[in-house]
């Protein structure tokens, strides 16, 4: 487990991750008129088969070192007032939460902006890894892609 | 000159070496890059992940050609899939 | 109160809002992988002065049937799983939440893209007004238009 | 041909009528635009905002020519700030 939690945000790498309530609360201000709080969850279907659970790996240290960069960055270049990432480490079955993220501005268009630039770039510095389980088989990711990039195309 | 480097594996490359972690002996100064070519020879299918792998050194992505000091903490990052 | 609730839908128009992990949990859904949540927010500030609350007036039932439009067309637009909408009437002091959406999706683009859609178009189409309460004086938004619309540009 | 009609307001309406609704009896059949004129007499106020005002007739965003029928209930839409 690693946190990192001042008055502006709140990082959480953990097998457990609070509710979404509670990520909300914490990005909310009175100068703020507007949060958004993204959830990614397991789903039961993946490239057209059947998932029945998740495994995440992760760099904790790293992983918390990298999303105070992440946040500090997007918080500067969108003008946030707060902001939140909670990411799940080890089993995630189907409909549990992996990432939680929340921000806060005083008005809307930034906090949407804002959560697609931060996911798509978690989802590339992050240093956690996904295990899918399928029925008599898990995979990660990488073992995915391999296979896929050596299949005749 | 003699040196401890400590590498972790995470992932696919934890499946590959079978370990968490453990602690390399350099006999001499060496890049990031020569340190993955030896242990591609204990582990030789950790080299076909190589065009894909980042490097990490203490917790910050640098370049392979990043040339290792004493006690560093080394973990070739393999395509992330958070979130 | 207009509350409108079915296997796919929940609008609810209503002085008191339930909290955001009762509307992320209504959305989730095992096919789902994504799931936003927006919530908008009193202020303490507008145009430079400082608010010290909100009312909203709202012509409930005609709200709920143009809520039900929306959420329909947004749905089927993204190839939504389910949407939420809950709006608050009455009053909404500095911090209290009077507009919350919910989207869900198997993948995280189309919720964050109808997140957007959603409040442009819910702001153009809900009979809803605000009145803002200054140190002093309470205006609708009316009113503070034709004030605008009278200045010498 | 006469008919009633009853019309609610909100909002700034509501603070320039006094009222929250009331039934208007008409003595012919009149389109929205019509009825606005009428009501614009008695509530000199309200001509300010009809550059701005949309017609609503029962629940439904409907153009200002419209005819309208017996019991139709009619809201003049104000510039919404809902949100």
């Amino acid at each position: 487990m690693q946190e990192f939690k001042n008055g502006t945000y709140w990082i959480l790498i953990s097998d457990h991750l609070p509710e979404l309530s509670v990520a909300g609360a914490f990005v909310q201000d009175p100068s703020c008129g507007a949060v958004n709080i993204f959830s990614g969850m397991t789903r039961n279907h993946h490239d057209g088969k059947s998932v029945t659970g998740l495994y995440y790996d992760c760099y904790e240290e790293m992983a918390l070192k990298e999303s105070k960069k992440l946040l500090d960055a997007i918080t500067k270049e969108h003008n946030l007032t707060k902001a939140l990432l909670f990411h799940k480490t080890g089993d995630a079955p189907v409909g549990e939460i992996s990432l939680i993220t929340a921000l806060s501005a005083p008005h809307r268009k930034p906090v949407l902006e804002a959560t697609e630039e931060l996911i798509n770039r978690l989802k590339q510095e992050l240093p956690i890894w996904k295990k899918e389980s399928y029925k008599g088989e898990s995979l990660w990711k990488e073992e995915q892609l391999l296979k896929k990039e050596q299949q005749p195309s | 000159m003699c040196m401890n480097i400590s590498v972790i594996y995470f992932s696919v490359l934890k499946k590959i070496t079978g370990k968490s972690q453990e602690v390399i002996r350099l006999e001499k100064q060496m890049s990031a890059e020569d340190l993955f070519g030896l242990l591609s020879k204990k582990y030789p299918e950790m080299v076909r992940y190589k065009p894909y792998i980042r490097l990490s050194v203490n917790q910050e992505y640098l370049p392979f050609e990043t040339r290792l000091k004493p006690d560093d903490e080394v973990v070739f990052i393999t395509p992330v899939s958070g979130g």
